[in-house]
């Protein structure tokens, strides 16, 4: 009862008929998947949608706070990643094994360039006692325990499963050193900022100041700002973490044009998350 | 077929396929994960049990009984969570679900073997981590983890609350697993039509696992966060708004409610046309029903907060939809007794539950109606009228549906018969004591006994201890219950392939399944329930 | 089986269409960004939005390939949407329509309280110190201690401790003169309401505790204006504002206790 | 009149709407009562009629349009007239007339504090004249809580950060229960009080801050108005005496006076009636009526030997009757 053209190249899963009958149900699972992801996203959405709508104008002046520019790179970073993370898919159905591999790297590093980013933006508005809720103007390092967490263990879980891959743990593999690449990114921004700015006297921002003495309600702003952005920047923690997976695999040449359902699933995912994006960047950054 | 199919005998099954206690924990088995489940359920519906019997006893006189009030509230709070989390909701779908959907649809198994295993471990992971807070402070909160309390509260709410974030992750793998499944890996034949109620059932469900729980994991990571660094979004004190948190938490909770009793409704439909040896009635409308149910499920959520302080539209819009729930629900109910009519109706245990099923769900479906309108809500809501209401559909619904389930598959998985005088004896038991325990609190309720009341008034106590009788009835009937069916399991006589004569394709099959489920995948030609001639 | 036979086989994207969608999402980001320049009025938000449903529905189409992928992925995502527009319109449907007055702000008792001795006591002065320790001495002692470090006599027996004034650790709510005397009109947790205290009472209170600790955040306008103080008028509006009258005998009474603690 | 319903499925109709609401309930109850005799019957009836007997065959019956079609609507006309006349009886029990007396209510952990136009406040009572519109203006200091009186058929949450509003007119005088229907932590169950119904003149008495002797807050209504259920589940002492006790639990004497005898930060109460006390700066003297109310309102004039001066000041916060009760209580605890 096989009906599929390839089923005889690549084993495929015994309960199913046919390696395309396998890469049919993996991507609807996966759709079923982003369907999860879209619910989830979804609250975060009402929250801002509630808030904005019963204090507008502390919105758009709260907004003002937000640095438009980082916001724009952050944009353009992640539709590059985007468009090469779709390339790498096209390269992997079109057997150019050597390609997907350098698009999948770009695409992991075009994320890494959205996180930092990102922490620069995160780190400034803590020193300005811009955080979230009751942490508004008076600045505490929990925020930024909890992110480096993230990063840290991020970290990890690559270089995991760099190793895991079918070669091991090669120095002559490009996916080793981009997992070392980012172990000493994470460390360096960790030690950095314990370094730079743990304990150090921070001056609250003066703009900051106004803000909350015209809208006690402020802080709920940023609240919606670092639970979404953060929130997203989780996903693209994710996203680095598997694409990595990926370069591992990839660079074992493991996806041709017979099979390549990993690839093509992440991507999905990973073009998910930059659809994230593409509402929260005029839904935070533009309403001043 | 593919050429790797091992050559099966009768003697080996799924249960001796691989030895040791390893081959077990690496399972990719659907079966074998649905016993994993099915035993680590009813492990933690013991924990639970145990605490709706303190409760009870607790209540057994005003004023403090056997424990003080700080010890009650976590009672309840433990008694609900565990309940609601750890056991109603994966309890059907996680343990009989994956024990037979995928036979049923005549599949190897569930599309995604690890993903399944992965879940279990994920729901055991997410159970282990809300059950340590019993040696931890404890928590206080009530399952509903109402904002600001459960913020201000100073025992270890977090680690429940990421427990339950945790857990429903296990759900929603769970649903895509099933859906997948259903969609991609029926048998050839299986066309949509012909598929049984308990798939239907099991489908929407599904359904309702993905659309949902996502929304409790963000409500739940919000209310986290809200602990750990104050963000404010629910906290009155910081500007925000306790409300928009049941708001939250009620598009999730509302659906799940439906997560518990829509596989039950799936059971009680198989159940019904065997026994009765006749085909279910109107199996389209009964179908069309279910999703009917299901859909509405997503619309109907601030019922539960007539009194919250919403605005009056709310309560208008809300009171209004949910109504229609009523309908799709007593098209069930209906098509159900005129399945009856004009069968010839066999008295076993699994139809036994079925009748208890259809007295219990009655009672709760109609007092829901009541508690569906506005003005009787107002007096009724947060009383003992509710707690009994959703007893009466909850643990009704679902317990007993799972109870008729149980038995009824209990020789296909066990390959043993259970004996049929102690489980009717147990049945009785169970139904009798259940009706005891919460009838009594519908009046409690009218009268305006609040719940979640550690100490009440002198005049309520005659009901109260009347309620704390029964629910030791019921304690009683599972504890027998649990006794016949493990003595059958080790000592039961054999049961046959088919002792039911069902004519799904899990009895198409030996029992115990083989590894694979079947030795020849079937061909099916027609539907599920036609008893025509010589198969009745 | 027969039910794959239907479903389309994947489809590869040519480079070509990969790169033309790419560079139109570069185009609307920089649209994105320049109408926000423009000020539409009311329509702002919807052209903002649009734009980005373009960018979305630009990804899902060709990135995601949904033009080309079988129906039933299609429906998934587009109930995916259905739902997340259903949980936030039904939402819309309590939140934005409360009735007006539905948001505290200010104190929920009325001020019950005779025209001020002081003028302009929100203003910390050393009269009102002083007036504000006999009172303490008189109301607070017997939890919050003689020097107001939570350690009265009455304190062993309450859990939570009462707040300790010396320190500006975890106050629940800011260390400002108009939230102090917010907690003093209503309570907050186990601290009583002491609402039915003169108002000058309170505010004396709340300067002295405020007194007792590091330097306190300063109101803004819009503080006292949340505790009844309107700074526009010299007296602050005590005078007139706030509910009606008391019964004379009734507040003549107030004095009373007052005078009792003074002496 | 005893305002609980020990007996009897619903409380009694303590106001107009409550009669309305009554109406409404029986009907709904009916209705349910007859599709339950109808879904169970049926079960019960096919279940003895059809069971297996030998020879018997099952009729093969897919199913039947018209009775499916017939199933399907009636039960939705039938819910839809529940939801209008449940609405219509709704909108009663939510908008407050026009002009109706407005109280300020706080709801805090574990009490109901109440503030009239005046501006006194009282503590897990709420004074009101009969066959008046009351409107309470609700808000909470903490967590959240529910207001509710069964027999008013009213409850509406009380919120922090929001008012919520609900309203009455009370056509029963006596003393009516207020339970906290939303949990609101350690003791819950405990946050109860009442809404004391006065005729119009006595209102006006009270609310000069008279004592009021009424019949109707007799034996039976007094019975019901219990603070602590616990108090009363367990003592025997007089109905105003057991008020005083309560006022002893609420207004927080138990953080400094015991009633066993033992030093707390103040002397405690046990056998404190008649006791020959001897002061830090006055002459000894008796304890009586007159001294217990000075201590309360002017706790500074006369400080008992070996205490700190740290009472506080309860002026204004006791009404006739409050003393009155706890005088009463003071004389319950004899040596």
């Amino acid at each position: 009862m096989s009906n599929s053209h390839d089923s005889s190249i690549r084993p495929h899963a015994h309960h199913f008929d046919s390696a395309h009958h396998e890469f049919e149900s993996s991507k609807q699972g996966m759709w079923l998947f982003l369907l999860q992801e879209v619910l989830f996203f979804s609250g975060i959405f009402v929250v801002y949608a509630v808030i904005r709508g019963l204090n507008p104008e502390m919105f758009a002046a709260a907004a003002g706070l937000l640095d438009v520019k980082m916001g724009l790179t952050n944009t353009i970073v992640l539709i590059t990643s985007s468009l090469t993370m779709a390339m790498a898919v096209n390269a992997a159905q079109t057997d150019k094994k050597e390609q997907c591999v350098w698009y999948l790297i770009a695409t992991f590093f075009l994320a890494c360039g959205f996180l930092v980013v990102k922490y620069f933006e995160y780190t400034h508005k803590f020193h300005m006692g811009i955080l979230p809720g009751a942490g508004f103007l008076n600045p505490s390092d929990t925020h930024v325990i909890i992110a480096q967490t993230f990063l840290i263990s991020a970290a990890a879980l690559t270089s995991f499963f760099v190793a895991r891959s079918k070669t091991g743990f090669r120095l002559s593999k490009k996916s080793v050193w981009i997992s070392i690449l980012f172990w000493a990114v994470s460390l360096y921004l960790t030690i950095s900022y314990w370094v730079g700015h743990h304990g150090e006297h921070r001056v609250v921002g003066q703009d900051a100041q106004n803000l909350i003495d015209q809208f006690a309600k402020a802080p709920l702003f940023f609240s919606v700002y670092f639970g979404a952005t953060g929130i997203h920047g989780i996903h693209v923690l994710g996203g680095m973490v598997v694409i990595a997976w990926l370069i591992s695999r990839a660079e074992d040449a493991e996806f041709n044009s017979k099979y390549f359902t990993p690839v093509e699933l992440v991507g999905l995912y990973w073009h998910f998350v930059d659809l994230v994006w593409i509402f929260l960047f005029p839904l935070m950054y533009l309403v001043a | 077929m593919s050429d790797h199919a091992v050559t099966h005998n009768e003697k080996t099954n799924y249960l001796n396929h691989g030895k040791g206690i390893w081959s077990w924990m690496t399972t990719l088995d659907h079966k074998r994960i649905g016993l994993m489940y099915l035993f680590t359920i009813l492990v933690f519906f013991l924990i639970g049990g145990i605490f709706s019997l303190l409760v009870r006893l607790e209540l057994f006189t005003p004023g403090k009984t056997i424990m003080d009030a700080a010890s009650f509230n976590q009672a309840f709070t433990y008694h609900g969570s565990i309940m609601v989390f750890m056991v109603i909701i994966p309890l059907v779908p996680g343990a009989l679900g994956n024990l037979v959907l995928p036979i049923m649809l005549g599949a190897k198994d569930v599309a995604f073997p690890r993903l399944n295993l992965a879940s279990y471990y994920i729901f055991l992971a997410g159970a282990l981590i809300a059950a340590s807070t019993l040696f931890l402070n404890g928590v206080d909160t009530g399952w509903t983890f109402y904002t600001p309390y459960s913020i201000r509260t100073g025992t270890s709410a977090i680690f429940v609350l990421f427990g339950a974030f945790v857990m429903g992750f296990a759900g929603i793998f769970t649903g895509i697993n099933f859906i997948v499944t259903i969609h991609k890996l029926r048998a050839p034949g299986l066309t949509w039509g012909r598929l049984p109620l308990f798939v239907w059932a099991s489908y929407a469900t599904s359904v309702l696992q993905v659309l949902a729980t996502p929304v409790l994991a963000i409500t739940l990571f919000l209310l986290m966060f809200e602990r750990l660094t104050g963000i404010g979004i629910f906290d009155p004190n910081i500007g925000g708004d306790p409300i928009l948190f049941q708001h939250f938490f009620w598009f999730y909770s509302h659906p799940a409610v439906y997560i518990m009793i829509l596989p039950a409704m799936g059971i009680i439909s198989e159940v019904i046309p065997v026994f009765s040896r006749k085909p279910i009635f109107g199996y389209k409308a009964m179908a069309v029903a279910i999703f009917g149910i299901a859909i509405v499920a997503f619309v109907v959520w601030a019922h539960h907060m007539y009194t919250s302080g919403q605005s009056e539209l709310a309560n208008f819009v809300f009171s209004l939809i949910t109504m229609f729930v009523a309908v799709p629900t007593g098209i069930k109910v209906f098509s159900w007794i005129a399945t009856m009519y004009k069968g010839t109706i066999h008295f076993k245990t699994p139809m036994l539950y079925a009748f208890s099923f259809l007295w219990v769900f009655t009672v709760g479906g109609l007092t829901g109606v009541i508690l569906a309108a506005l003005a009787t809500n107002i007096h009724f809501h947060d009383t003992y009228f509710v707690v009994a209401h959703f007893h009466f559909t909850m643990v009704g619904g679902t317990l007993m549906g799972f109870m008729a389930g149980l038995h009824y598959w209990f020789p296909k998985f066990v390959g043993k018969m259970y004996p049929e005088g102690p489980a009717k004896i147990s049945c009785v038991l169970i139904f009798l004591g259940f009706n005891v325990t919460f009838v009594p609190q519908f009046i409690l309720g009218s009268q305006g006994m609040p719940r979640r009341y550690y100490d009440y008034l002198p005049h309520f106590t005659t009901l109260n201890q009347i309620s704390t009788v029964g629910s030791f009835m019921i304690a009683a009937g599972f504890f027998y219950a649990a006794y016949y069916l493990i003595k059958a399991i080790c000592c039961g006589e054999k049961a046959s392939a088919n002792p039911w004569r069902g004519l799904t394709l899990e009895w198409q099959t030996s029992s115990p399944p083989p590894h694979e489920n079947f030795h020849e995948i079937p061909v099916v030609t027609e539907g599920p329930y036609e008893y025509k001639g010589d198969k009745v | 089986m027969d039910h794959n036979k239907e479903e389309p086989g994947h489809h590869i994207l040519t480079v070509k269409t990969i790169v033309v969608v790419g560079i139109c999402l570069f185009i609307f980001t920089w649209l994105t960004v320049h109408v926000a320049g423009y000020d539409f009025g009311a329509m702002n938000f919807p052209v903002a939005m649009l734009i980005a449903s373009i960018k979305a529905s630009l990804v899902a189409l060709f990135f995601m390939a949904l033009k080309y992928d079988a129906v039933e992925n299609r429906v998934i995502f587009v109930t995916s949407l259905v739902f997340g527009a259903i949980f936030i319109i039904l939402t819309s449907v309590d939140i934005f329509f409360r009735a007006d007055d539905v948001y505290v702000t200010g104190p929920i008792f009325k001020e019950a309280k005779a025209a001020s001795k002081f003028k302009q006591p929100w203003v910390k002065s050393n009269e009102l110190l002083t007036h504000g320790k006999k009172v303490f001495s008189g109301q607070c002692v017997a939890c919050h201690g003689s020097q107001g470090a939570g350690d009265g006599p009455a304190a062993a027996s309450l859990n939570p401790k009462p707040r300790d004034f010396t320190v500006a650790a975890d106050w629940i709510k800011k260390r400002q003169p108009s939230q102090v005397y917010e907690v003093l009109t209503n309570g907050v947790g186990k601290m009583p309401a002491f609402g039915n205290l003169p108002l000058d009472d309170r505010w004396a209170l709340t300067h002295y505790v405020l007194s007792l600790g590091p330097k306190p955040i300063k109101d803004s306008d819009s503080d006292l204006k949340k505790v009844g103080i309107d700074t526009s008028k010299p007296d602050g509006g005590i005078g007139t504002s706030g509910p009606t009258e008391l019964p004379i005998d009734f507040a003549i009474e107030l004095m009373a206790v007052d005078g009792s603690v003074k002496q | 009149m005893n305002s609980e319903a020990a007996n009897g499925m619903i409380p009694i109709q303590g106001t107009e709407i409550a009669a309305q609401w009554d109406a409404f309930y029986w009907f709904c109850l009916i209705v349910c009562a007859v599709f339950f005799f109808l879904v169970v019957g049926a079960m019960i009836v096919f279940a003895m009629k059809y069971r297996h007997q030998p020879g018997k065959r099952p009729t093969y019956i897919e199913g039947n349009h018209l009775i499916e079609f017939i199933w399907t609507v009636i039960p939705t006309i039938v819910v839809l007239v529940i939801f209008a006349w449940g609405w219509t009886v709704y909108r009663g029990m939510v908008s407050a007339p026009a002009g109706a007396y407005e109280v300020r209510v706080i709801g805090k952990q574990w009490a109901w504090d109440f503030q009239y136009e005046d501006g006194r406040v009282t503590s897990n009572q709420l004074f009101v004249p009969v066959n008046k519109p009351i409107k309470l203006r609700m808000s909470s200091t903490d967590v959240l809580h529910s207001f509710f009186v069964p027999n008013f058929r009213i409850k509406q949450d009380v919120v922090p950060g929001m008012y919520t509003n609900v309203w009455f007119e009370a056509t029963v005088t006596g003393k009516h229960r207020i339970y906290c229907t939303e949990f609101c932590g350690l003791d819950h169950s405990g946050m109860i009080g009442e809404v004391v119904v006065l005729k119009e003149d006595d209102w006006k008495k009270w609310a000069r801050g008279k004592s009021i002797q009424a019949d109707y807050l007799g034996e039976d209504s007094i019975q019901a108005a219990q603070k602590k259920p616990s108090v009363e589940a367990r003592s025997e002492l007089s109905e105003l005496a057991k008020k005083g006790k309560q006022l002893y639990e609420v207004k927080g004497c138990t953080a400094c006076h015991s009633l066993d005898g033992s030093k707390k930060i103040g002397p405690s109460f046990k056998g404190i009636w008649g006791r020959k006390t001897a002061f830090s700066n006055a002459k000894n003297q008796n304890v009586d009526a007159n001294y217990i109310r000075e201590s309360l309102e002017y706790p500074k004039k006369k400080i008992v030997k070996g205490y700190p001066p740290v009472m506080m000041v309860y002026k204004g916060q006791f009404t006739e009757e409050d003393y009155n009760a706890l005088i009463e209580f003071f004389k319950t605890l004899k040596k």
